[in-house]
């Protein structure tokens, strides 16, 4: 009940962001469409396969943005300065998070961190593909699987 | 620098559709399309028409672009044996000319199109009062050519309808399509667990904006049909059976409730599709909200092609 | 005003010409229908033109036009949706996808 | 503009088949086929109506939709050539639909299959577009009729899913598309010229400027291709023969006729003062290869089905012969008269004709389970009514009296004769004489004894069904009768007279000579071998050269070409005839 | 010019900025997978930075908010999409 | 002010034009897909920045069409190039 509330509560106040607004009447149609959207992501992903601590994740949007800021200077600089080299590779990383929901969200997480896109995940790792495989990958992953532990609670597979 | 704007326009969508045109593999020409369709959304924005960059939006970009690329993709074994069809130059020769005669001639149609242009937007304007909604789009769409927007919604019913004739016997009344299958821990099936329920909260916004500014329910109708494409192809939802009673009678309601409006207009208002003083925009909403699911599930079940599933 | 009007129209008069080229010598369906699409979105595009070059009363554009425009696109969606799934019901029952004229009927009954 | 009383009629006759439609197919099973019962009888109560509330009305039924007049709203208007087609059709409807009760019947034991379901809705909702076509005051508004239209008629194509009648679907659908798409630019056109799609209204304002004349090509080609008119038939063909008979019979009975009677609209009612001569006579000489090739082509058929489309192909042609007939050189603008009623009545006649003709070649198939034209013999003598009602329905298409083809013919012949062009009447004849050929035919094949004894049905014929296709002949070839009343049909000759029975005596004679001479074997029947042979050496090929021709034609590229060189040639005749 | 408007400036061009390195890095980066980090990297942060600038702009919060709404749904689709794309990539091998 | 933004859109949209080289030049389908989800992004920013050059509010919707829908046509060939039936898998690469 409590992650349905919190979901609901978020569809309305992203709602109340796209009508840019309270009046009473966009108001109850942001009711129903924030219950419609619950119901359907309630049923697309079961309360029980995890929960996201947006409180948590909030905490962390300052890292995260960042990490983007750094994530798009190191592109660029590969792409535009032809003095620094691509070393590219494929890069096996051995996470905690089980497969599932919270593991999905780590792994897009960290394809907009710098150097690294996931490109396949088995049982243990994920298997990351790296602009420079020469940088500590795997420890800045680890890095990053500590900063989001909290703020993604694995759940149930739903497999 | 709007003239510039306009100019690169111009020019990138003229490339993509040569592009889409002259590209040798039919998956690169379809690719071309789905950027030829973004770019379009951006010209309609450019001609102040952002209703239609919106429907432009949702169907280029979205709808028509995953499906055409799903059956080039489909297609790939056949393309070897149709580039053998290819005519010969003589005849490549005469369609460049015969192409060119027909753009010479439109453009210069269009050059000696009338100024100042004839326009109703004028008489729009004095009537709009009359429907109490502000977006002059969904006045002419809901009241003064309503029949037209009624049929338009019947003839996506009769595509439906004749998607679903191409059954196989055996299969009638069973569920659209093939079965999706997919990782459902997978990256795809965890997209299409996040993304729907947002995107029926955003459909929803254009829908109920579409009264006083751009949006309505085509445009709607398009997103949520996309949504619900996206859980189907992540297996996480399926087609339901053709034959159900509840999904005859979700395709039918939206045009059923306009039919029933208009005739009531007939007693109330001395007119078939006329809505009684002070009523308009209320009737209005009435037929758009009966209208949205209607539309929305006959574009998914189209995209969700013939049944080929038999039910049991 | 009627700059961007004049600019799109005659975009769109190319439009019409590219794909008019491909209707004719493209010897895929699948091809035929971009090439209808292309068509397509050339004389909506002109239809938008036009609509803008009408623009008066505040509004950027005639929304009669404007309203006709969006009927059409859903409309001319769902003509590519039916043909695309004739087109792939015809390769799920022949294996191939060509429009050329069908072999002569065998000799015995259907 | 204001709404006349009875207007209200004019949305009925539209909307009740559509209700039909969303009824039949959410009720679903057998609903489905009581529903289209019950709409077709509604339908056609509703179009008796619309004819008996024409004279209080001044001969005009006018509806504003909405209350709103043009041109920020849409008007139906109902007139003459519309109060005509509306009952016409409605009568074909009805034969069709008794005739397809057996063959689209809900199996026992299934709650809903898919043919049946598909055909009755589908019925429906092609008879709902075509009333559309017929009183809808708009261009825009025509263009959603000519979807509704083709979104219909594609899926009856395709109705037995084998492998050919999809590709015919297909190449019908992208066809028609192609079609549909360079009216709706010539619509745009025309809305960016005169601010609306009112067809009264643009009536009054087009003139032949550069905007108009293109789009007046582009909707003319784009209005022919989805009409099949030669070369443009690319798709007709198998498209029709493929069918099931009773969709055969809508197709090529009804449907082509929306789009022709859309040419009818523009030119007569939108762009009058802006065709000129010569493009009227270009519209008909592609009438004219019509009628020679979909003739000569249709008597080398092997398959009877065959050769009914192909004659499709060339009664499609006939449609268009009136245009130049109804040139008035005076005025400079085409007028309203006896051409134009000849040509209504042809289509008529044709499309009661022609559904029968399907319908008989029909039960022929289900009768023998094949529809070999040379393997006919003996079917007459196992199913007399259905060879009874293809040779009145070939009587009929030959326009021999008391047809409406004939009656037609007449009226034409006297439009020609008053502007003294021999020519067209020369194309009337021949084709009479080549339709004579085929029908007489098929009916030597029919009527020959059968190569080993008698012909027992392969299958049992629902005598309703033949029945269905029977009244529909006889009403083609009564038409003649009912036509004699008013005017401008009192000026035609009797035509039970002796003068007129001799004519059809030649045309019968003459057919049968061409069958011989033309055919891909000679007929049973046939005497006279030697001479026959001799004949043969030289017309033979000349047969085969028109077969290939068409071959060329109908290819993919060659067609697309057509469409276009087409709308060139019209947008030249147009500008260069003035 | 305001002060709003300086960081408007300053923020587009450099939104702008990471445009062209987005480009540059698809077209000279030597394989798929390297060139994903271009489209998914760059031009997110090139669209971030856009959004950033026009935020003064703007009127309102919730204004603001739903340009950030927006971006936010741009990295989430792109962040997905890229790792389909990618699975895809390293599945056809090299050559796609 | 204005004129400044749509200068940057337009340089955004030289940028984009630039990436789409890769449509033509492939070499493989996958960067196909990639050089029309630029258009996408690329998309989403020229929207946004006409929408605050020429004052028209409802443009911020098309771009928030844009960023919902245009992974779709990749999601279409991600589908198309792995989940294909068994029997028509056929490995290409």
């Amino acid at each position: 009940m409590g992650t349905a509330f919190a979901r609901f509560l978020g569809f309305a106040a992203l709602w109340v962001v796209l009508v840019r607004g309270v009046a009473p009447a966009d108001l109850a149609v942001g009711v129903l469409a924030a219950a419609v959207a619950t119901w359907a992501s309630l049923r697309l992903l079961p309360a029980e396969a995890g929960r996201v601590n947006l409180g948590a994740l909030a905490l962390r949007l300052p890292r995260f943005l960042w990490q983007s800021v750094v994530a798009g200077v190191d592109v660029a600089r590969r792409a535009l300065a032809p003095g620094v080299p691509l070393r590219l590779g494929f890069v096996g990383y051995r996470t905690g998070f089980a497969r599932g929901a919270a593991r999905n969200a780590f792994a897009t997480i960290t394809s907009l961190m710098p150097g690294t896109v996931p490109v396949d995940d088995t049982e243990a790792e994920i298997s990351y593909h790296c602009l420079d495989v020469g940088q500590p990958v795997a420890a800045q992953l680890a890095a990053e699987e500590r900063e989001y532990a909290d703020a993604l609670a694995p759940g149930k597979r739903l497999g | 620098m709007i003239a510039a704007l306009n100019a690169a326009l111009a020019v990138l969508v003229l490339a993509l559709a040569v592009w889409t045109v002259a590209a040798r593999s039919t998956f690169a020409a379809t690719v071309g399309f789905v950027a030829y369709g973004l770019v379009l959304t951006l010209v309609w924005v450019q001609l102040q028409g952002v209703d239609i960059a919106l429907t432009e939006g949702a169907i280029g970009g979205g709808l028509t672009g995953a499906m055409l690329v799903a059956a080039a993709a489909r297609l790939r074994d056949t393309e070897a044996s149709a580039r053998a069809e290819r005519p010969g130059l003589a005849l490549r020769i005469a369609a460049a000319c015969v192409a060119a005669c027909v753009t010479a001639a439109l453009a210069y149609a269009i050059l000696a199109l009338p100024e100042p242009a004839p326009t109703l937007a004028h008489l729009t304007a004095d009537n709009i009062a009359s429907t109490g909604v502000a977006n002059p789009i969904t006045a002419v769409l809901i009241a003064f050519r309503a029949m037209d927007t009624l049929l338009e919604a019947i003839v996506v019913l009769f595509a439906m309808i004749g998607v679903w004739s191409l059954a196989p016997d055996r299969a009638w009344g069973g569920r659209p399509g093939q079965p999706h299958h997919a990782d459902p821990d997978g990256i795809l099936a965890w997209f299409a667990r996040v993304l729907p329920p947002i995107g029926i909260v955003v459909a929803i916004y254009i829908f109920w904006v579409g009264a006083d500014e751009p949006g309505g329910k085509f445009q709607a109708a398009t997103i949520l049909a996309a949504m619900w494409m996206l859980a189907v192809v992540a297996g996480l939802a399926d087609a339901p059976p053709v034959s159900r009673t509840w999904v005859r009678l979700a395709l039918v309601g939206g045009a059923v409730v306009f039919l029933a409006v208009g005739a009531a207009g007939v007693v109330t208002a001395g007119a078939f599709l006329a809505y009684p003083d002070g009523y308009a925009k209320l009737l209005i909403k009435l037929i758009e909200w009966a209208l949205l699911p209607s539309i929305a599930l006959a574009l998914a079940l189209i995209m969700a092609g013939a049944p080929e599933r038999p039910e049991r | 005003m009627t700059d961007a009007a004049t600019l799109f129209g005659l975009v769109a008069a190319a439009l019409v010409g590219l794909g008019v080229y491909a209707l004719i010598v493209d010897p895929q369906p699948l091809r035929k229908i971009l090439a209808f699409n292309v068509i397509g979105a050339g004389v909506f595009v002109l239809f938008g033109a036009v609509a803008h070059r009408g623009a008066a009363a505040g509004w950027g554009g005639d929304p009669v036009p404007q309203a006709l425009l969006i009927t059409g696109l859903v409309v001319a969606f769902a003509a590519t949706a039916l043909a695309v799934a004739v087109l792939l019901r015809l390769h799920a029952e022949t294996g191939s996808a060509t429009l050329a004229p069908e072999p002569p009927p065998a000799a015995g009954d259907e | 503009m204001t709404a006349t009383p009875g207007g209200l009629l004019l949305v009925a006759a539209v909307l009740v088949p559509f209700v039909g439609v969303l009824a039949g197919f959410a009720l679903g099973g057998r609903n489905a086929q009581r529903v289209a019962a019950v709409t077709i009888l509604a339908g056609a109560a509703i179009a008796a109506a619309i004819v008996a509330a024409a004279p209080d009305s001044g001969g005009t039924l006018v509806y504003l939709l909405g209350g709103w007049p043009p041109p920020l709203g849409i008007a139906l208007r109902a007139d003459a050539l519309s109060l005509v087609m509306i009952p016409a059709i409605a009568v074909v409807i009805l034969g069709i639909g008794v005739y397809a009760r057996a063959d689209f019947a809900t199996p026992e034991g299934v709650r809903e299959a898919r043919a049946p379901l598909v055909f009755w809705t589908l019925l429906l909702a092609i008879w709902g577009a075509l009333n559309l076509v017929f009183v809808a005051g708009e261009a825009f508004f025509e263009q959603v009729a000519l979807e509704l239209l083709t979104f219909a008629a594609v899926p009856l194509v395709s109705l037995d899913g084998k492998a050919e009648t999809l590709r015919a679907a297909l190449r019908y659908l992208l066809y028609a598309l192609s079609g549909s798409i360079f009216y709706l630019l010539g619509a745009v056109l025309v809305y960016g010229t005169y601010g609306t799609l009112d067809i009264a209204l643009l009536g009054e304002r087009a003139d032949p400027d550069p905007a108009t004349l293109v789009a007046a090509a582009l909707m003319t080609v784009g209005l022919a291709a989805k009409t099949a008119l030669f070369p443009l038939h690319l798709w007709l063909p198998p498209a029709h023969a493929g069918a099931p008979p009773a969709a055969s019979a809508v197709l090529s009975g009804l449907v082509v006729k929306g789009s022709w009677f859309l040419v009818v609209r523009l030119w007569f009612d939108v762009l009058p003062g802006v065709v000129t001569a010569p493009s009227a006579e270009l519209l008909a000489a592609l009438g004219a290869g019509a009628i020679l090739v979909g003739n000569v082509v249709a008597l080398r058929q092997e398959r009877l089905k065959l050769l009914v489309a192909y004659s499709t192909v060339a009664q499609i042609g006939y449609l268009f012969l009136m245009f130049p007939l109804a040139f008035d050189a005076g005025a400079a603008a085409l007028a309203r008269g006896g051409a134009l009623a000849g040509g209504t009545l042809q289509a008529i006649s044709h499309a009661l004709a022609k559904a029968a003709m399907f319908m008989a070649a029909g039960l022929v198939y289900r009768g023998l389970g094949h529809d070999r034209i040379a393997e006919l013999g003996g079917v007459a003598r196992a199913l007399p009514l259905t060879v009874l009602t293809f040779a009145v329905a070939g009587l009929a298409l030959m326009g021999l009296p008391p047809s409406g083809a004939f009656a037609a013919k007449k009226l034409l012949l006297d439009a020609a004769g008053m502007s003294g062009r021999w020519w067209w009447e020369t194309v009337l004849d021949v084709g009479g004489l080549l339709t004579a050929s085929y029908v007489v035919l098929v009916l030597a094949h029919a009527l020959a004894r059968p190569a080993g004894g008698a012909v027992e049905p392969a299958k049992p014929v629902s005598r309703l069904s033949e029945l269905a296709a029977l009244a529909l002949a006889l009403g083609s070839l009564a038409l003649g009768f009912a036509a004699l009343g008013p005017a401008p049909f009192d000026a035609l000759p009797k035509p039970l007279a002796a003068k007129e029975f001799g004519a059809a005596l030649v045309t019968l004679t003459g057919g049968a000579v061409l069958a011989v001479a033309l055919g891909r074997k000679l007929p049973p029947l046939a005497a006279g071998g030697g001479l026959a042979a001799a004949v043969r050496r030289v017309t033979v090929p000349a047969g085969a050269a028109f077969v290939r021709a068409d071959g060329v034609l109908r290819q993919w590229p060659v067609a697309a070409l057509a469409l276009m060189l087409a709308a060139i040639a019209f947008a030249a005749t147009m500008l260069l005839g003035r | 010019m305001s002060l709003a408007d300086l960081f408007t400036v300053v923020a587009v061009s450099a939104g702008a900025f990471f445009f062209l390195a987005g480009s540059v890095g698809l077209l000279r980066f030597p394989d798929a997978l390297a060139r994903l980090h271009a489209l998914t990297k760059a031009d997110n942060l090139g669209l971030g930075l856009v959004v950033l600038g026009l935020l003064p702009r703007v009127d309102g919060l919730l204004g603001a908010l739903k340009l950030v709404a927006i971006w936010a749904l741009v990295l989430l689709a792109s962040g997905a999409v890229s790792q389909l794309v990618a699975r895809v990539a390293r599945r056809t091998g090299p050559r796609a | 002010m204005a004129e400044f933004l749509l200068g940057a859109a337009l340089f955004v949209l030289a940028m984009v034009a630039l990436g789409l080289a890769r449509v033509v030049r492939g070499p493989g389908d996958a960067e196909r897909m990639m050089a029309a989800q630029l258009l996408g992004t690329g998309g989403i920013a020229v929207a946004l920045l006409v929408s605050a050059a020429t004052g028209v509010g409802a443009t911020v919707d098309v771009a928030l069409t844009l960023a919902l829908l245009a992974a779709f046509a990749s999601v279409a060939f991600y589908k198309s190039a792995t989940g294909a039936p068994p029997d028509d898998a056929g490995d290409r690469g």
